[in-house]
């Protein structure tokens, strides 16, 4: 793979290619910190999270609940459209009330965060959990493991995973919690592309000296993947990881559109946004919120995840600036999936 | 080049057997009965039980699966009455649910969603490559933000509500454009296109924040190459730079990405096609599945799989045309 | 062959000059299969009477209350029973030719109806084999040779003998299994994919049910039907859109959806919105009730169910509106307390023996329960489909959540997919203790609806099974077989109404609401007016000129 | 101004860039010009301001952030306030620049012939055709045999010389009037360096060009300018005609500088051949590679079935490794130095042969069964950048061995790590350091004392000075010789650096293709070299002396004229 180089490198250059910059905490955290749209953009997601963990509060404080129906604030006659303008906003019902049900919208949303980001973010971690195990076990397998692993990759990968969530669905017994089932689904059909990335990777760390160096110290190969594997993986795994998590909302939506998201009544977006759908022209309001929400929820996701990459990459915008760079040795492991 | 192909079909021979063999499985494993369904009200033991095995699921799961292989290289018959059918040799097994014999209910629809994802990809890489390309170069802009915007408003929105939303908006609001039916290309060209302009769109909104995106890093990335500053130092103006060197070498990673995409929509876009009211492989299988038309369900699983894996090895085999370095092995 | 002036239908319809144009039916539910013998419709179907007559069919020519009736269709009258109804005697009209000019006999009837029983083809009704002798056993022509209790002493004339007594004979009939199939023509399963046609139009091209394409059949005329008017030249029906796209499109109109109806679609929120201020929108809405009812089924084996007591009290805590406007409110659903539909062809006898009001009555329920031993409330579970918009879906089981919570009852719910979901619940083994159903009329008569409900000898251990109480009381069918043999409908009537009315004490279900139809056509489509049968316009009717 | 003006003339220059920790100031005013013709040689150890120097005069620095005062001529243009569109008319046309890295500086997926042609379009306005045919001429010029056909090949199918030839014909193709050539050798092997280094001197005669060198490696200067411009810290310490400064240098900086260089004919480490029983011996051994699956090292090898053919980096090497002597391989990039390293400490399985350790054969041993013997065979790696984690403390790399070996308690392990990093002179209390936080020769020294941690038998040490300065390089080989007179180890010392090979080696093992063409004793091979590939190499190591350089590059010529083809295509 990775071969060394015999031209002089300068000492004092950062180490590229597999390597990675070193990612020091408090480098990385500075780094971050410079990156304004970064940090607005932690600012919401962090506000998000709150708002979700607090939603009790929340609903406290407009003095109402998720799942409480107001026959009084629709109009039955036209098939449970609120009643006055915006959704049925009101002094009362902050955000209006769903039509057809009259439940308060607000409470719903922040409730709906509670599920959303849950599932979302345990979905991630399942998917990068599963794919670096996978991954590493890929890379620094022998021959055969690599061939069986890299081919279940790509049956995963394969797999039209939203019908197979669908179907997968039926078969686990119900009184298995819904958001935590709905987190394990996706993760566990959506692991395949991180191991691939992950397993990229190990193939280049593998061969560089370093590793070497701990083999020849004697140690095992799980300490080696353990001590120097994993965390030249963090920054690649972190970065794919934040921009995977709105993949993940939306797929929660998703199978909320097909029948099989979480259980009423409990709210999620993706749950209000697949019953909106009838409710386009009668009641935007009910559309355009979980909608908004939606998109904040990802825009401050990927910022966030562009400004994490960039601040644990030293290299990533100073390059831009192509004029007087040392040169860089590159580790030719482009990794072509086979 | 014949080795790569030959090591290409065995690993997805083995792929897409190992991937029936799991759809078999899980739904074995599920607790429905679909003869119950077929049979309708007032069924008996007795009706059932042939019910069950005219749908052949009164059979081990395993027998089921043996009988599926068996069918793929050989051929099976099926008993339909006072009818035998015959269904040669690559033969994905025969849906008693709608009479029809697995393949040709694919190959009916394959049109459908080739149709929508050429179009769409068009698009989509128009508008993925052309944000990522400006956002590159032209950070901060105004057209650049809108773009970045519009595209990661697409990403964020499920497709299902952008196609419903330019549905009412278009077809029911403005009125601009008829509600979409889809219209074989090779009845009527244009129709073609102007039903499918809307799904395109819905389809390519959702699909290019992620282009923009990976062209984006990827083309800093290029830029920062030791080759682009012997372009600079050879006095090569910036567009030339760009357009002509670093570009190329930064779409080959959208490459990959695209044929995943490509051939994931290719083996069905079900929320698209739902809303749309297409009928592609996706509904077919979305359908498929909640009927519990296992014989459908494994072969358009299938399909969508082979898909993906075709079109991953397409992307390997451009991805060494694209990269002279790079050689098939 | 006048047809009516309903209000609906726009005063200048002549039936003489409707003739021509292509109607496009816009549905969200595919066909499904249009093999007769594995259709399951009511009154002939709404798309599948185009192509097939059967012995008797529905008063298509109406819209009031006779709309409801029986009336011959290949048959020259309903059926001539014999004096306890057990044998029953039809004969043909001369002149009734298929698609291919070949003359209809009794012995392509014949050969339809025993199609039917060939387990190849399944899917169509029970009664058959339920009610002719032999049928239970009969397997088919395919494996079982004729079946003896059909007979055919001409070309015309076709006798049934039955088991028992059956008055509601006439309205069976009416079934698509009634339509003839010449032998030779007979593909098994590949029929469907082209029926030979008895009817006005014949299928050029069916793909799978999805879509349909219908043209007209050179060999009928309007001198052998007095039912159909077939004024289109072509019926093209293209189903799997969504719903609200099928409002939307019907209500814009544009192009060829000027000529549209949907057959499955009620209005939604966004059409009822408009229809205040638009009074041309408002025309082209159609309202229509099928003798159908939603409600939720107790499996008194589970307990607590049963406990009548916890019956009654989930009965009384039921909040009805909130039911309702789930499911799109007044317009589409009236809140039911009897279990038989409110319209006179059913018998329907009005009661509410645990008056729970508008929104349900907490307090008396949690009175029931304490004396049934839950003071402190209980927890139950409810299972649903998980299928949204059909009544039977996650919205209604959560309004119903929400109002027995008031009552003290924590409801968890339990949602399947919804072919899973009539699977589990239609076997007594695997059958919920609580659940969302929905019963709707084979025929607009009391027995279909209340039999396969509470008939204790239609309990099915293998599956299919719809009497989820496993009701097996000797007196209720003792009642059940009394009314069947009344052949007068209006006394047949009575006797049902009085049935349910009894049956409903027992609190077996909770009756929820009934279905209203409310369908949009497009502009340019004329005479639709409203059958009381299957509560929808009708397309052999309807012109597009 | 005089009449005749400089063609460069560089006043007060200072560069400054803004980092992490603070500004730095790569060039503090510098001050230089260079006539017509002439060519000056810009040396100095790493980071001491040379390729920003060479970067501003193209006005290559903008853009990057970094500030610049000062005044830069370059015929004509005033660098520094020239608007884009002048800079890129100079750029390339009349001042050209050759870089370092021959194989990244060519874009890779145009052909050779494309790329100059495009330069010479560009600044010519010439036909597509003409430009073509210059391309061509340009590499005939450089010396690609069979230019017209090459000139379709891609980066990837050039080999590192014919790639840096590609690059000097590019900085050829519009005649310019000076050629920059920043480091252009220090990714080439000797005999390769050799060449490049004759054809910019060819080049210069020929075409009267001027050349500004910049490189670090002061045998270089000797034979290609001048004058040289000695700098350090940015600034010049030193500058004069070349014979002076290397003959006779007045700055003690520059004398260190010199000293530091190994010389062929300079004083060995190990006068005496050390003998003992045989510690290892390896029969026959091979390592082939499935093919070279991306990039093609010879040319035409991208056959129709993807490239059955194997890629023998190791091709049957037999070879006894006595215990206390060291050692030494030389070969040129890629013959297979590092592979056969790594085969000896079973980093690498050999695809065949035996490899016998004190009488165990480990060429096929499982890790496990290898366990025991790991402590003994340990590798020093060529890059002291990548063979240590960046992410961990530079005790903890070399506690590693010592964990493994099971026993010693924390304390005692750390005891025995400050042991170890005192003796390879760094400070004990440095345990705690990250090697980012060392410098390179720190770092290779760091890399030594985990090699020396579980108290080897025998230690690899793969190129252990090739990525250092010249003066941490003399360090690095004391400390060597030092470490094995105490431990009595056992070494393997590889190296492309004739010089210092020879100075360290009790035995040589001469490579190419993966096979050994001479062995023998240090003397021997150097004094008599018997294989024409080691004459070669040989005669291809720079000297210090300009007119030593003057009449080694003769005899090159004359050596080189009946093996020119091979020697290219290598
Ligand atoms: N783009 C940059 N940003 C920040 N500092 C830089 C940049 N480029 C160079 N430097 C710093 O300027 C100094 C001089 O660098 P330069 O590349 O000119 O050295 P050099 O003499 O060419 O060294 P080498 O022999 O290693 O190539 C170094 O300290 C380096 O770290
Ligand atoms: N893991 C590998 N896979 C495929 N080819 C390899 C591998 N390692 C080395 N090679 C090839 O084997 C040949 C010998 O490589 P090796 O690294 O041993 O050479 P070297 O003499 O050390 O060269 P250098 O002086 O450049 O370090 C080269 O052509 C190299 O490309
Ligand atoms: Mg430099
Ligand atoms: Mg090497």
């Amino acid at each position: 793979m990775s071969k060394a180089l015999t031209a002089a490198q300068a000492p004092g250059t950062t180490p590229q290619g597999g390597a990675g910059p070193r990612a020091d905490r408090n480098q990385v955290w500075r780094r971050l910190r410079a990156d304004r749209s970064a940090i607005a953009a932690l600012a919401v997601v962090a506000l998000l999270v709150l708002t979700a963990a607090a939603a009790p509060l929340v609903a406290a404080l407009e003095g109402q609940d998720p799942t409480t129906y107001h026959n009084a604030l629709i109009d039955s006659a036209t098939g449970g459209v609120p009643i006055g303008p915006f959704g049925g906003a009101s002094a009362v019902h902050w955000l209006g009330v769903e039509p057809g049900t009259g439940r308060d919208v607000l409470a719903r949303l922040v409730y709906g965060a509670q599920i959303s980001l849950s599932v979302s973010l345990g979905a991630t971690v399942v998917q990068i959990a599963l794919g670096v195990l996978i991954g590493l076990a890929a890379g620094l397998g022998n021959r055969l493991a690599d061939t069986v692993i890299s081919r279940s990759m790509d049956l995963v990968i394969a797999f039209p995973s939203l019908v197979f969530a669908v179907a997968l669905m039926a078969v686990v017994p119900s009184g298995f919690p819904r958001p935590l089932l709905l987190m394990l689904v996706i993760g566990v059909l959506g692991w395949g592309q991180t191991a691939r990335i992950v397993r990229g990777q190990v193939l280049t760390l593998r061969g560089l000296d370093y590793v070497s160096a701990a083999r020849l110290a004697g140690s095992r190969r799980w300490r080696v993947a353990r001590r120097e594997i994993l965390p030249a993986l963090a920054a690649p795994v972190i970065t794919y990881g934040v921009l995977q998590l709105p993949l993940n909302v939306a797929q929660e939506a998703g199978l909320s559109f097909l029948g099989v998201g979480v259980r009423p009544p409990t709210p999620s977006w993706g749950q209000m946004l697949s019953s909106a759908t009838n409710w386009f022209q009668a009641d935007p309001a009910y559309v355009l919120l979980p909608a908004v929400l939606l998109f904040v929820t990802v825009l401050a996701f990927t910022v966030l995840g562009e400004g994490v990459r960039t601040a644990l990459d030293p290299r990533a915008e100073s390059r831009l600036r192509a004029g007087i760079e040392r040169r860089r040795k590159k580790t030719d492991a482009q990794e072509v999936p086979a | 080049m014949i080795r790569f192909l030959l090591r290409r079909t065995v690993s997805t021979a083995a792929v897409l057997l190992v991937m029936s063999a799991v759809v078999y499985l899980v739904f074995y494993a599920a607790p429905h009965d679909p003869a119950v369904l077929v049979c309708g009200k007032g069924c008996d033991g007795t009706r059932l039980a042939v019910v069950r095995h005219k749908l052949g699921t009164d059979l081990p799961v395993w027998e089921q699966y043996g009988n599926f292989l068996r069918g793929l290289v050989a051929g099976r018959t099926f008993d339909s009455g006072n009818d035998v059918t015959r269904c040669a040799a690559p033969c994905l097994g025969y849906s008693f649910q709608t009479d029809q014999p697995v393949l040709q209910m694919i190959t009916q629809r394959i049109p459908v969603d080739l149709s929508l994802t050429l179009g769409a990809m068009v698009i989509w890489l128009l508008l993925g490559v052309g944000t990522g390309l400006l956002s590159a170069l032209r950070r901060g802009r105004l057209v650049e933000r809108a773009l970045t915007t519009l595209t990661l408003a697409g990403m964020a929105t499920p497709v299902f509500l952008v196609g419903l939303l330019v549905l009412m908006l278009f077809c029911a609001s403005l009125q601009w454009m008829p509600f979409p039916t889809y219209t074989a290309f090779t009845d009527d060209p244009a129709q073609w296109a102007a039903n499918l302009v809307l799904p395109w769109f819905s389809l390519a909104l959702v699909i290019s924040a992620a282009y923009a995106r990976m062209t984006r890093s990827s083309l800093l990335e290029t830029l920062a190459e030791d080759h682009i500053r012997t372009n600079r130092a050879y006095g090569l103006s910036e567009r030339r730079i760009v357009l002509g060197h670093a570009l190329r070498g930064a779409l080959v990673p959208v490459l990959t990405m695209l044929a995943i995409d490509v051939g994931q929509i290719l083996g069905g876009a079900m929320l698209t096609e739902s809303v749309f009211g297409f009928d592609g492989l996706g509904r077919l299988l979305v359908t498929s599945v909640n009927q519990i038309d296992l014989p459908v369900v494994v072969g358009a699983t299938l399909f969508a799989g082979f898909f993906v894996v075709i079109a991953n090895a397409a992307a390997d085999l451009l991805y060494a045309l694209a990269d002279p370095r790079v050689s098939l092995a | 062959a006048g047809g009516s002036t309903s209000s609906s239908a726009p005063a200048a319809f002549d039936p003489n000059a409707c003739q021509g144009g292509t109607l496009t039916v816009l549905n969200h539910r595919g066909q499904g299969n249009f093999d007769p013998a594995e259709l399951y419709t009511s009154g002939g179907g709404k798309v599948p009477t185009l192509v097939f007559r059967t012995l008797t069919t529905r008063n298509h020519t109406t819209d009031g209350p006779d709309s409801a009736k029986v009336v011959p269709d290949l048959a020259t009258d309903t059926g001539e029973p014999n004096q306890d109804a057990t044998v029953w005697t039809y004969h043909l009209k001369p002149g009734v030719k298929f698609e291919d000019g070949t003359p209809i006999r009794s012995a392509d009837v014949k050969y339809g109806l025993e199609r039917s029983f060939a387990p190849e083809l399944p899917g169509g009704p029970p009664y058959l084999r339920d009610w002719l002798v032999g049928g239970e056993a009969y397997q088919g022509p395919y494996k079982g040779g004729e079946l003896a209790s059909i007979e055919t002493p001409d070309d015309s004339t076709i006798v049934f003998k039955l088991r028992k007594p059956e008055g509601d004979f006439p309205f069976l009939a009416t079934a698509t299994q009634f339509a003839p199939v010449p032998k030779d023509k007979d593909t098994g399963t590949a029929y469907q994919k082209h029926p030979v046609s008895s009817g006005p139009y014949k299928v050029v091209s069916n793909d799978g049910g999805k879509s349909i394409q219908l043209d007209r059949n050179p060999n009928w005329s309007r001198a052998v039907d007095d039912q159909r008017l077939a004024c289109p030249d072509r019926i093209v029906v293209t189903s799997g859109l969504d719903q609200s796209v099928i409002n939307q499109r019907l209500a814009a109109g544009t192009g060829d959806d000027a000529r549209a109806v949907t057959t499955d679609t009620n209005v939604d929120a966004s059409v009822l919105a408009k229809l205040n201020g638009d009074a041309a929108l408002k025309k082209r809405v159609v309202t229509g009730y099928f003798g159908e009812t939603q409600y939720l089924a107790f499996n008194p084996k589970v307990k607590p169910f049963d406990d009548a007591r916890v019956r009654q009290a989930i009965s009384y805590a039921i909040d009805r509106e909130s039911v309702v406007n789930a499911v799109g409110g007044t317009a589409v659903a009236k809140p039911a307390t009897t279990f038989l539909p409110d319209q006179p062809a059913f018998g329907y006898t009005p009661y509410d023996y645990f008056p729970a009001g508008q929104s349900g009555d907490p307090a008396k329920a949690k009175e029931l329960l304490a004396q049934a031993g839950y003071p402190n409330g209980l927890t139950i579970t409810l299972d649903h489909s998980t299928v949204t918009g059909d009544g039977s879906g996650p919205e209604v089981a959560a309004a119903v959540q929400q109002a027995l919570g008031k009552a003290g009852i924590t409801v968890k719910l339990e949602g399947t997919a919804d072919d899973d979901y009539q699977t589990k619940y239609q076997k007594p083994a695997t059958e919920p203790g609580l659940f969302v159903a929905s019963w709707g009329a084979d025929w607009p008569s009391g027995g279909p609806f209340l039999a396969p409900i509470f008939d204790g000898r239609q309990i099915l251990a293998d599956g299919g099974n719809y009497n989820s109480a496993q009701l097996n009381d000797p007196q209720v069918n003792a009642e059940i077989d009394a009314a069947n043999k009344i052949t007068d409908p209006a006394k047949a009537a009575q006797a049902w109404g009085r049935l349910d009315a009894e049956l409903g004490k027992q609190a077996y279900t909770v009756p929820l609401f009934h279905p209203i139809y409310k369908r949009l056509y497009g502009t340019g489509v004329k005479n639709a007016y409203v059958s009381q049968w299957n509560g929808l316009y009708d397309l052999s009717r309807i012109s597009v000129k | 101004m005089t009449d005749r003006q400089k063609l460069v003339e560089v006043t007060d220059l200072r560069v400054r860039f803004a980092s992490e920790s603070g500004p730095v100031t790569a060039v503090d005013g510098l001050s230089f010009g260079l006539g017509a013709g002439e060519s000056l040689g810009l040396v100095g150890e790493s980071g001491s301001g040379k390729s920003t120097v060479a970067f501003t005069l193209l006005g290559l620095h903008r853009g990057s952030g970094a500030e610049v005062t000062g005044t830069v001529r370059v015929d004509g243009t005033d660098v520094l306030a020239a608007a884009e569109n002048e800079l890129r008319a100079l750029r390339g046309a009349r001042a050209a620049m050759v870089f370092q890295d021959p194989l990244s500086a060519l874009d890779p997926y145009w052909a050779i012939g494309e790329q100059i042609a495009e330069v010479h379009r560009v600044h010519t306005g010439s036909s597509r055709a003409a430009s073509r045919r210059r391309a061509v001429e340009v590499l005939d010029r450089v010396g690609i045999p069979d230019a017209a056909r090459r000139a379709g090949a891609h980066p990837h199918e050039f080999s590192g010389g014919m790639r840096q030839r590609a690059l000097i014909a590019m900085a050829l193709a519009c005649s310019p009037k000076l050629l920059i050539a920043d480091e252009p050798t220090t990714a080439l092997d000797v005999t390769v360096q050799a060449q490049i280094l004759d054809l910019l001197h060819d080049l210069r005669t020929e075409h009267g060009m001027a050349l500004l060198l910049v490189t670090h490696d002061l045998g270089v200067v000797a034979g290609n300018t001048d004058r040289v411009l000695v700098m350090r810290d940015g600034r010049a310490v030193e500058r004069g005609p070349v014979a002076e400064i290397l003959g006779t240098p007045r700055e003690l900086y520059t004398r260190e500088l010199l000293a530091a260089v190994p010389r062929l004919d300079g004083p060995r480490e190990r006068p005496a051949g050390a003998t003992g029983d045989i510690l290892l011996s390896v029969t026959d051994l091979r390592r082939h590679y499935p093919a070279p699956a991306r990039r093609s090292a010879a040319p035409g090898r991208r056959a129709l079935l993807g490239g059955r053919e194997e890629l023998r980096a190791v091709d049957g090497v037999s070879l006894d490794i006595r215990r206390g002597e060291t050692l030494g391989v030389v070969g040129e990039s890629g013959s297979g130095k590092t592979t056969l390293g790594r085969l000896l400490v079973r980093l690498t399985q050999p695809t065949s042969g035996r490899i016998r350790f004190e009488g165990t054969d480990l060429a096929q041993a499982s890790e496990r069964r290898l366990q025991p013997f790991r402590r003994d065979l340990q590798m020093v790696f060529q890059d002291p950048v990548a063979s240590l984690n960046p992410r961990r403390t530079i005790g903890d790399s070399i506690a590693d061995p010592l964990r493994a070996r099971g026993g010693p308690s924390g304390p005692q392990v750390r005891r025995e790590v400050g042991e170890l990093l005192e003796r390879v002179g760094l400070r004990p209390d440095w345990y705690h350091r990250y090697p980012h936080e060392l410098s390179g020769g720190q770092r290779q020294r760091v890399g030594i004392a985990r090699a020396l941690a579980p108290r080897p038998k025998l230690i690899v040490c793969d190129e252990p000075v090739s990525a250092l300065d010249v003066s941490t390089q003399a360090q690095v080989v004391r400390l060597l010789s030092d470490l094995q007179g105490e431990f009595g180890l056992t070494l393997v010392f590889i190296a492309h650096d004739l010089a210092v090979v020879r100075q360290v080696s009790d035995r040589v093992a001469v490579m190419r293709h993966g096979k050994i063409v001479e062995l023998g004793t240090a003397d021997d091979v150097y004094a008599a070299p018997e294989h024409p590939y080691t004459r070669r190499l040989l005669a291809a190591v720079p000297v210090l002396d300009p007119a030593e350089a003057d009449r080694r590059r003769a005899a090159r010529a004359e050596l080189r004229l009946p093996e020119k083809e091979s020697a290219l295509a290598s």
